[in-house]
């Protein structure tokens, strides 16, 4: 596997096969857990059928999580071996952790407002935590489109992404025990452990079909880049010769 | 070549989409001078920032077995700082026992020793940069356009001291337009 | 062993700097003291009300007036040419960067923490609280100016500048104001474990963000 | 007659200087919300305190973000040379100070108007309030942005400009803070008297601002 | 001189507690070319902005008749904007209907015609700023080093077009320093 990665050509041919079952695969599940979603899981007992909205939620506050690990990752596989395809995933899976934390902020707030009766809860360690994380995205994004050259793109986005991943535990660890403080009673959650299986399975197929989702737009990407990069070489080699 | 004060070995240098100049190779030993040369943009300026180690390369190596100073169109010099604490900030962060006053007086810079950068005339604020280079004896001056806005005499001085420099094995690598003044040892052209 | 004297040269040409304005680091006190004014107008409510929310404002305005010092920093040593000196010295860059972001701490965030007795007395807060606030408003200022910093390096050669640094350094700023706000509101005798906390992240970014801040240099110099 | 086309670009020129971040006109916006942002942290108070402090808390952070805005305007223009040209136009400097003025209020100033309703939404301030109080904060900007003008032209060949401008602007943003805060207390069903107020001490600073920045730019430039 | 189309009488400039210089006169008229000379820091730059009305002269009287062209080390140019929009910018503003494109070639800028102006080298500042010159007729030039940074072909295409701008009844005053390329009519020393 780390053949593959470490080597474009041997990356584009994989890629290219793996997409299409990436995609269909994941529509699939996903298209599972919806229908269960919608037509099949019983109304939640205290949420009523607003509580449908979970099967979106919480694949998607996941996702924004992992995404940005994944980031990471890659980021600091750039800068320690300066292996090209890892900035090309770190560039790739950026937007597509922003839109799944998006997704999960816009979804939380209106499942808030039915449930607690407002959208927007200060005092919700999860919220704040993915706030936090969605204006992390943002700036890696706009840092790396604020400069000249695909080079500094990378170094500087790499930059931001070490410091922002070893701060994350710690602003997690923060909004947590700031948002214990103050926790109001009245909050009505779910429980994860003791969530019913009917909801429990489609919502793990359902987040595992995000997963493949999410590997795929992340190889479309991946492929787009490489590519348009090839195209650039080749255009400076012309503009030389 | 064992004694170079400083080479580069196929160097490349790209801007935005541009490559700006490729497969470039120069050395310079004690003693020598060389002169790039090119039309405005071609990359003198970008080259010496690669010598100098500030700017990377796109492709190739450079060897700076030396120290070097380093004199360019942004001369270093804060809005609020005067030639005095200039001189004295760096001849301390080098370590360099150097006279501060005699280097002002050398400069031409005893007058306004003690004016803010930013009401100094343009030749002043070039007179300062260049004192930068008596403060220590470095044997590989990196310089850009060091004659812009100096005046006659103080141009006389520049070409003397280069002259000097060299004769006591130093070497010099300048991006220049129109005439040295002194006689260059090789040409680089961009 | 890293030469000291290329650092006490970066302390002193900063803190000059900062003293003579080059980078506005004066505005911050300023800025300090009017939004600290401004609040009670714009609020325009009892006394009691003032009291509970007068140090967390004071937390915000020296986070946001940490974020304006910075802003100008590096930006301004990349365009006068003097970052391209400091590369060269055999100092290493994040020394030369955290002497730098000291000296500003010090120019533009100590006076903030000295001047926040007397505003906070004007904001009603009891007199009891004032010199524990104070404190904890250094430390956690310098925490604000060195992720501010990383911001401005990683920005300073950026269009869009302004609101980059502000994305990239917020995020940064959150376990610090958590923590600072909970430090004043802890009603623990002695110190509380929040100031613990505080001390702890003001340390963390002690040790990261010096790094992070030279590779954005060396990349802004570029 | 003036002539118009030297006040267009001057006004064009602002506005692309705003958005390609020259002057950090960006920062405002990030700024604003971050600031936003920071005072639940800060306060950590329930929902009805932030509710209740909320509209203020935005018109300090309107009032220091066009503080931070304007203060690099006219020194850029200084320090590149663009003012001499700009003196030396047709056109009377004291309409292209307003003319840029207005540029960057419009790249800066009315963003923040239009993020009010979202901002105010996450500091709790009741849904039926932030229409009014997002026109009030457009009005009341203004203000802001032409006395941060005027501070921004007096110091721009400044050292300590930073402080400077602060002093100065900050007792000229007192009218403009009170009544807006006022505009938006106010209980008065349709427009309170408040918001007449507001909008007669943005008309008199837009009367009186544009000569004085046109004084103080060209003692700045000789 | 009732035809002069700029002229100043008994000028004094001081700069702290400095006098720079007094009882200067000058005058120049249709086809004349007069360079103010002087050692760094004499006073030149100061002089050409009191003749340009930008700074107030301790004494003495200036009259401007005529429209001028500002051509100074500040180029003008904003970081961000690229040459392009500068000199479209400035066209409209004055209400010439220069041909941008066309003026971009003249100078030598049709590469880096959309280029941020940070970006670009230190000549192609400067001949972006020179470029101005062309968007619109002015009989009077004030020009502060204009050689300053150019490579050969653009400093002898700048003397060209002084040398055309005179013979079509523009009048130039210049700082510069050595070497002007052209016949000037009279020397001002500071
Ligand atoms: C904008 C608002 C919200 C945000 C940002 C948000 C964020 C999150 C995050 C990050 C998770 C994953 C937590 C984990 O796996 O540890 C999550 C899970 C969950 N959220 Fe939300 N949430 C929001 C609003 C809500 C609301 C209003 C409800 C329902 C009343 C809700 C119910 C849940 C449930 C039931 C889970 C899954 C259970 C669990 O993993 O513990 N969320 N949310
Ligand atoms: N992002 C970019 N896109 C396109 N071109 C760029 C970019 N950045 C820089 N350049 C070009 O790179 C070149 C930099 O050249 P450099 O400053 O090294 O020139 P120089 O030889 O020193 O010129 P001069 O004689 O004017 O000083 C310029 O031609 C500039 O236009
Ligand atoms: N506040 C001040 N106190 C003392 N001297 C000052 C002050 N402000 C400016 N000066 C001096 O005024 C002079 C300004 O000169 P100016 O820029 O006109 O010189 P110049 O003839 O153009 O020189 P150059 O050939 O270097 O361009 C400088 O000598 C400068 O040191
Ligand atoms: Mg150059
Ligand atoms: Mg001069």
């Amino acid at each position: 596997m780390i053949q593959v990665f470490a080597n474009p050509h041997r990356f584009m041919a994989f890629s290219k096969a793996a997409q299409p079952w990436l995609y269909g695969l994941a529509g699939l599940m996903i298209a599972y857990s919806l229908w269960q979603a919608f037509y099949v899981v019983a109304p939640e007992l205290y949420q009523g059928d607003s509580a449908r909205i979970l099967f979106i939620h919480v694949p998607a506050a996941w996702l924004a999580m992992a995404t940005y690990a994944g980031m990471a990752v890659a980021s600091f596989v750039w800068f320690i071996w300066r292996h090209e395809l890892a900035d090309t995933a770190a560039k790739a899976l950026a937007p597509i952790g922003a839109a799944y934390t998006a997704i999960c902020l816009y979804t939380g707030a209106i499942w808030g407002k039915p449930t607690w009766g407002t959208w927007w809860q200060w005092d919700d360690a999860r919220m704040v935590s993915v706030l936090v994380l969605f204006f992390m995205y943002l700036g890696y994004m706009a840092i790396r489109a604020a400069m000249d050259t695909r080079q500094k793109a990378a170094r500087a986005g790499a930059i931001i992404a070490m410091v922002g991943a070893i701060n994350v535990p710690i602003i997690k660890f923060s909004v947590d025990i700031w948002a214990s403080l103050h926790q109001p009673a009245s909050v009505v959650r779910l429980d994860g452990p003791t969530m019913d299986p009917s909801y429990l399975y489609p919502l793990l197929i359902g987040a595992l079909g995000h997963t493949l989702l999410m590997t795929a737009l992340v190889f479309t990407g991946m492929r787009t880049d490489v590519m348009t990069r090839r195209a650039d070489a080749l255009l400076l080699r012309q503009a030389t010769t | 070549m064992a004694d170079a004060l400083l080479s580069a070995t196929d160097l490349a240098a790209a801007r935005g989409e541009r490559l700006l100049f490729r497969d470039v190779s120069l050395s310079v030993c004690a003693g020598e001078a060389l002169i790039l040369r090119g039309a405005n943009g071609a990359g003198k300026t970008t080259l010496l920032r690669i010598l100098a180690g500030l700017t990377r390369a796109e492709a190739g190596e450079v060897s700076r077995p030396q120290p070097i100073h380093w004199i360019a169109h942004r001369t270093g010099l804060k809005p609020h700082e005067t030639p005095r604490q200039h001189l004295a900030l760096w001849a301390k962060a080098w370590g360099a026992e150097a006279d501060v006053d005699s280097a002002l007086k050398a400069a031409g810079l005893a007058r306004p020793a003690d004016v803010p950068a930013r009401l100094l005339s343009a030749g002043q604020r070039q007179r300062t940069a260049l004192a930068r280079l008596k403060l220590q004896d470095r044997p590989v001056w990196l310089v850009d356009e060091p004659f812009s806005a100096l005046d006659v005499d103080a141009r006389a001085k520049l070409e003397a001291d280069i002259i000097a420099h060299r004769s006591s094995g130093g070497a010099v690598v300048a991006a220049i337009h129109g005439e040295p003044g002194f006689a260059p040892s090789g040409e680089v052209r961009l | 062993m890293t030469n000291p004297a290329p650092l006490s040269s970066a302390f002193r040409q900063a803190l000059t700097e900062a003293w003579a304005g080059g980078a506005g680091a004066f505005l911050p006190v300023g800025f300090f003291a009017g939004a600290a004014m401004l609040v009670p107008f714009g609020i325009g409510q009892g006394n009691e009300q003032l009291a509970a929310i007068g140090p967390g404002i004071l937390w915000v305005a020296l986070a946001l007036s940490s974020l304006v010092t910075m802003e100008r920093l590096f930006q301004a040593d990349l365009e006068d040419g003097a970052l391209d000196l400091w590369i060269q010295t055999d100092a290493p860059l994040s020394a030369v960067a955290a002497a730098k972001t000291l000296a500003h701490w010090i120019a533009a965030g100590l006076p903030l923490a000295l001047i926040t007795p007397l505003l906070g007395l004007m904001l009603q807060v009891p007199p009891a609280d004032l010199l524990p606030a104070s404190a904890a408003y250094g430390v956690g200022g310098l925490a604000f100016f060195l992720w501010g910093g990383v911001g401005a390096a990683l920005t300073a050669q950026v269009r869009r500048g302004g609101l980059l640094i502000a994305l990239i350094a917020l995020p940064l700023y959150v376990p610090t104001a958590i923590f600072g706000a909970m430090t004043l509101q802890s009603d623990a005798a002695g110190m509380p474990p929040e100031a613990l906390y505080l001390g702890a992240s003001t340390l963390f970014a002690l040790a990261v963000a010096p790094f992070a801040m030279a590779a954005a240099l060396k990349l802004a110099a570029d």
